[in-house]
């Protein structure tokens, strides 16, 4: 095969899909053949479900699959995580056995990342894989991980090293969800949403050929996953399917399952589209001190918009990426806490009230018991300065406690008390 | 004006302390949340019996204990710390208060001593769809009928209006407008065409309810409306009671903003990252710092119109919409913080903060907004003065 | 609109930076802002003789070197960063949008090369008293006399209007008001009647002048008042003028800006306090990130405004206050961040970061207060929008 | 003598004055009463020119001064600083040279503890002092030095030991200002002002026995003078002098001297009580968003005297101190910016003019260019930030890189060249 052109790559998988795509078919049916032919990956290599294209002409192939309503790849963090980590850090063996099921949807995922011990700081996490022959004996708690509740994967950190410094006795496992050893336990937020879980492990068990890279250097393979993460995150654009027949009907279903605990993140957002059609509505917009606060906030948020522009441009120029994704995700704290005041500014009395006796119909409430979490999740503020000021500016990093001592050493969080479910949590106040 | 407390003051504080944190756990305030009245009705009678708390400044003439607002912003301080589930505010701040500043001599000796006791619960009707905290936003109708009067409209935002034995209605003379023909009007809880509907709130240890009147025969308590009489009374009354309210709001407020800056402040000595507590870490500790100057200020503010109110003179009218403001922006900047300083887990159902994050903003938008109240005190302060003070 | 530099700007920005850098140094800067004429006409002439910096996006046709808003945003940045003392806003911005905007074909013929070639430098009176940058605030009246027009009245806040040989004045016909019949008038610098007074500046190294107009004789530069000729076409040539021009200032500002944070980010890596970097303490640090922050938002939007100038469509009504607004108050916080970072040093005449701030706090102020942009985007945002339109 | 009550002393002090004040005495004349007779320094003991009274019953004294007019004891950093420090820390012999001149006004004194390269960390100084025979050797740079230019003594921090932690090789002298090894120049500030000044010490000379306190032990020392300090800064309530007479004209131009560098702190606190004239006078109160920040300010304004009353009342009560002398601080500046702010939105263009040209009379100017020096002097905000986290709120201090240590060891900042005035600034690009 010669490289490899825009117009080459358009019209081999128009012809492709001109032949193959079916509405009617089985979604699975649909997607072994995605699979098989390389069209659902294309940037994967062709040994494994891709077709070794370039990620630049990506787009190319969605354009197309787009042009003719062809139901893609599974949605969530199967393909778009867990896959290129087990690709670019997975023993063969994990290839052959795990990412044509996450391709096709067979085996959804879930990532085991994040306890309730360490959160900003993830490397200093506490669940621990032990030997035991063949296999690794895990136990320790997960928490904020979406979809674990039907997961059939999850991506797993857990510490197999506790006498080296805490980035060097990290291990990365494809574990596999529904063991006796394992508990999903939904948790609910402030909104009300659980769209979250806590994970408890207790003596779960992993096969030591499900370790993904090498024991104690896991590290290194979860910077991909998050890499992969942000990636995603930057990308997540997704509107319904259009279109009729099974496959559609299928896959319409599959990403409502899988867009479920997302419901709420437009109003984590602060619902910066709604501005000023309720200003207008409420007749709020005759308060010149309302006035300003609109401008405000649509400046910054417009602002925030064309800086995104610009680096996208820029990148496209081949210029190399510059501090956009700390600015992009702080901005949009900054725009989530501004839009609440904003639309309580506008609401006034009525965003006392909440569900459908609220303003309109409880989104504004929504949206003000939402928006803290838009400067937690996915990385604190206060990280993403960290991140901006050393990374963009250079500037010293402080000077570090925990990183040159064996882990052992580190002082820890006091561990909450094992809150096995089954046995009651009363004793958690925290 | 004088900004500290005294000894005994700090004694009463403590055993209001004790009797609130004995009462109203987090567990009990959990529980109160999810139910239709809000509220334990035994704690409720307790509280009456044991530390006459709803009839605390009410004068010894209709049955209360005589204190002093500077008394009640302490209750309420404490009040606010446990996000105490009751008909307090409802009923001893704004009913009571409407009651004291507006109503007969008759009227006070008739309804006073059953809200000082505890007996009974009532709540103010002001609010209605328009969200307005004022004389000019009433548009409900008292039309006199023989006898009486028969109200028909609809109040909302009113605090405990559910449950309430009886609601203070504020309603305006047939014809009237703005400032002119405001009266006072009492509703037993379970009159004839009242209809009322709990509505669900932002914060759920606050109940509200939308009050709807339809030819409610009604008993006016406010002064008669002879010849010679006022037009602007009822509407001075309303105003005094509302400052009133703002000044308690505003020292509830500050309770909640305090006890939240000392669980977030141990949180920050204890949680663990990076190896250090995240206390030592600037980001975090100047946050926290922050927080204690903004709350330092918030209690000044809300102990100087404690005060005000108290002496009841000139001061009160700028010290009352400066305190609801500045108050306000306080206590929801520390709840929005502590959320941050606590992260994952501060936004979570199971942890406290997201009560008293709602209870701030909830208690922001009560009695009108921060701007509301900062363009009242600034048409206060830039009326032109007499000569030569310019402070 | 494009939003990235082509490798083309990018090389024209350094050939202007070098040249920038070595004209225009701190010390020539401090020398300059100390003269009556605030700045070097051998400076001026060798950046017009060399760069064509003066005509650089005035039309080829009135001896422009026809490039567009985005090229000269990057002019103004760089001069900006440096602190350029210079005509170049009042003259080349200011005075020739006008023209270019307002006057008649032969006008344009034959005062735009003068200004092009930098030969001439023009100023543009137009705000009076009351500091108001705006159609309604112009109240000198421009009384019609045989064959020519006489100007009475005061203009102030004239960049370098002691200094140009060219005065354009905004005036009225009389009896109008408003909107309604504005024109531009041209009159020399030296003319009888005129009385130019320099302005003592807080921003040193821009310099301002009052205009008294004593029955001064003056040219009608835009077109004439026939009977069928749009009573408005001089209040819209000169809202044209000001929005190009707070487009252009707009993207001085934020050269200023990010050539701050540079000194800045790395006067903390060098300057060491209880053994270690400044800028490895978070307090200092997440200071410099979130400076990062606004400066990377304020040049985005300086640049999509410059690119809405230069496609001149719909969307520069409302880049122009936005950009004007948010890259004021950008502009501003970074000179006041700056100071603290750098701490006593910083506070001192020696150092310069005092002429950025004086800079930004003049900025901020020249062409109306970002709170006035702020109420022209939300007037344009709130009107009424077709069916559906909801951004 | 019996326990003395706020009666007793009134009484004493009051037939004193009836017999001794005489307004037209001259002023160092009445200045030697004062000293000889301890009413001048009353909580002083009385073997050192004062008459051990209870600091609580200062006021009583001051009261009666000001009820007949009287004149007290010499303004500035003598008696406030350079007093009570070397009563706490002195020898008997400084005592006996240096305590009456301060008192009476004859020696005026200044404070050499700032450098260039320490400002928030005065710990960590670098100017040296070297024995040599009964001498000390002083060879360095300070800064900001009010009244540094006409004063007799300077109050002198210097190095005295490289080999040990930074804390404890310092030591404090009372250094003779008029010598050939010390030039002093004034430092011009942002708004024109030279208020301060930069002392330079090329082999001064100073006598060991000028010593206050001992050889290494001089931070305990200067932290004693930087209480008193803020107890100065506290007090500092000084309006001019009224009535008639020799030593009242006489202490009017000494005051008049010594408050000269302070003329603009007004302006740098924002001049906060000019606002609500600004905006009549303007008609920019008719604006609703002038008078939204209006509002904003006079509250943040009143919050802060009100907090620093209850302070006040708190200890009158026996209760003892919180934070609120940072917070003091801290609102200074948030005050003033705002206060700018607010002057800016009130003036508009007119505030981008100065001198006689700028709103009144350049005072807006003035405040535009004054307020950045709020959040510097006397403890920049962040370091009120530190004081009020760790010692009010009792959380962690930061691991320190550079108390453990021989000073010797620790990063310092490069020096800058020194700047010998006699020799030009060229070099200096700070």
């Amino acid at each position: 095969m010669s490289e490899p052109s825009e117009a080459s790559v358009r019209a081999e998988v128009r012809a492709w899909l001109e032949a193959h795509w079916d509405p009617e078919l089985p979604l699975r049916e649909w997607r072994e053949k995605l699979a098989d032919s390389g069209w659902g990956c294309p940037s994967w290599p062709e040994a494994w479900l891709g077709r070794g294209l370039p990620v630049a002409l990506e787009h190319v192939v969605s354009q197309e699959f787009e042009r003719v309503g062809a139901v893609g790849i599974a949605a969530g963090s199967g393909p778009w995580l867990a896959g290129p980590t087990i690709l670019e850090h997975g023993s063969d063996e994990l290839k052959r056995s795990l990412l044509r099921p996450l391709v096709t949807g067979e085996h959804t995922w879930c990532q085991l990342f994040s306890e309730p011990g360490s959160g900003s700081d993830l490397a200093g996490l506490t669940t621990r894989a032990e030997r035991d022959g063949d296999e690794f004996v895990i136990n320790g708690q997960k928490v904020w991980n979406t979809s674990a509740h039907h997961a059939d994967y999850g991506m797993l950190l857990a510490r197999t090293n506790w006498e080296v410094p805490k980035h060097r006795g990290i291990t990365y496992f494809a574990l596999e969800m529904k063991q006796p050893g394992i508990t999903v336990r939904p948790l609910r937020q402030m909104n009300g949403h659980a769209s979250f879980n806590e994970v408890f492990l207790n003596d779960a068990r992993v096969s030591a050929a499900n370790v993904i890279g090498e024991v104690d250097r896991g590290w290194t393979v979860a910077l991909a996953t998050l890499a992969h993460e942000r990636r995603m995150v930057s990308l997540r654009r997704e509107g319904p399917l259009p279109g009729r027949g099974r496959a559609l009907d299928e896959a319409r279903e599959e990403q409502a399952h899988v867009m479920a605990p997302y419901v709420w993140y437009p109003q984590r957002a602060g619902r910066v589209d709604l501005v000023l059609e309720r200003a207008r509505e409420t007749g709020r917009g005759d308060d010149p001190i309302v006035r300003q606060e609109i401008a405000r906030l649509i400046s910054l948020a417009r602002a925030a918009t064309w800086t995104a522009q610009r680096a996208r441009e820029a990148r496209g120029r081949g210029r190399p990426p510059g501090p956009e994704g700390s600015i992009g995700k702080l901005c949009s704290s900054h725009i989530a806490r501004a839009a609440a005041n904003v639309h309580a500014l506008i609401s006034g009395a009525d965003a006392m009230l909440s569900g459908s006796d609220g303003a309109l119909d409880g989104i504004i409430a929504e949206v003000l018991v939402s928006v803290p979490g838009q400067s937690i999740a996915g990385g604190t503020d206060e990280i993403q300065h960290n991140i901006l000021a050393e990374r963009s500016l250079g500037l010293p990093r402080e000077p570090s406690v925990d990183t040159g001592k064996p882990f052992r050493d580190v002082p820890k969080n006091v561990a909450r008390p094992a809150r096995d479910p089954g046995r009651g949590r009363a004793g958690d106040t925290t | 004006m004088q900004l500290s407390y005294s000894d005994e003051q700090e004694e009463f504080r403590r055993v209001v302390r004790r009797f609130l944190e004995d009462h109203s756990p987090s567990a009990e305030v959990r529980r109160l949340m999810e139910t239709n009245a809000g509220y334990d009705p035994a704690v409720w009678a307790k509280l009456s019996a044991e530390l006459g708390l709803p009839g605390l400044h009410l004068p010894e003439a209709y049955g209360g204990q005589g204190f002093s607002t500077v008394e009640l912003g302490i209750v309420l301080q404490e009040m606010g710390r446990v996000l105490l589930c009751a008909p307090f505010f409802g009923s001893s701040v704004l009913a009571a208060g409407a009651i004291l500043n507006a109503a007969t001599e008759a009227k006070k000796q008739e309804l006073l001593p059953l809200l000082a006791s505890g007996e009974r619960i009532a709540a103010l009707a002001l609010c209605e769809a328009a969200g307005r905290w004022d004389a000019a936003g009433v548009s409900l109708v008292a039309t006199p009928v023989d006898g009486g009067f028969r109200l028909d409209g609809e109040k909302t935002y009113v605090l405990d209006g559910h449950t309430a034995d009886l609601v203070v209605v504020v309603a305006r003379s047939p014809g009237s407008s703005g400032e002119d023909g405001l009266a006072f009007f009492s509703v037993p809880g379970d009159a004839a065409g009242l209809e009322r509907r709990r509505l669900s709130t932002l914060d759920a240890t606050r109940k509200q309810a939308r009050l709807t009147f339809s030819g409610v025969r009604a008993d006016r308590i406010s002064g008669d409306e002879t010849a010679g009489a006022d037009p602007r009374a009822g509407a001075r009354a309303l105003a005094r009671t509302l400052d009133f309210a703002a000044v308690a709001l505003a020292n509830e407020m500050v309770g909640g903003a305090e006890k939240l800056l000392e669980t977030t402040v141990e949180y920050a000595k204890t949680r663990v990252q990076f190896g250090r507590p995240i206390g030592s870490f600037q980001a975090i500790k100047h946050k926290c710092a922050n927080l204690l100057l903004e709350v330092e200020l918030a209690k000044s503010v809300a102990m100087y119109a404690a005060a005000a109110a108290a002496e009841d003179g000139d001061e009160l009218a700028e010290a009352a919409p400066l305190a609801k403001a500045l108050v306000s922006d306080v206590s929801l900047h520390t709840a929005a913080e502590s959320i941050q300083i606590h992260g994952g887990i501060g936004f979570t159902w199971e942890h406290d903060c997201h009560l008293y994050f709602k209870r701030a903003r909830s208690s922001e938008l009560l009695l009108g907004a921060p701007n509301e109240h900062r363009e009242r005190l600034a048409q206060l302060l830039l009326r032109q003065r007499p000569e030569g003070e310019t402070r």
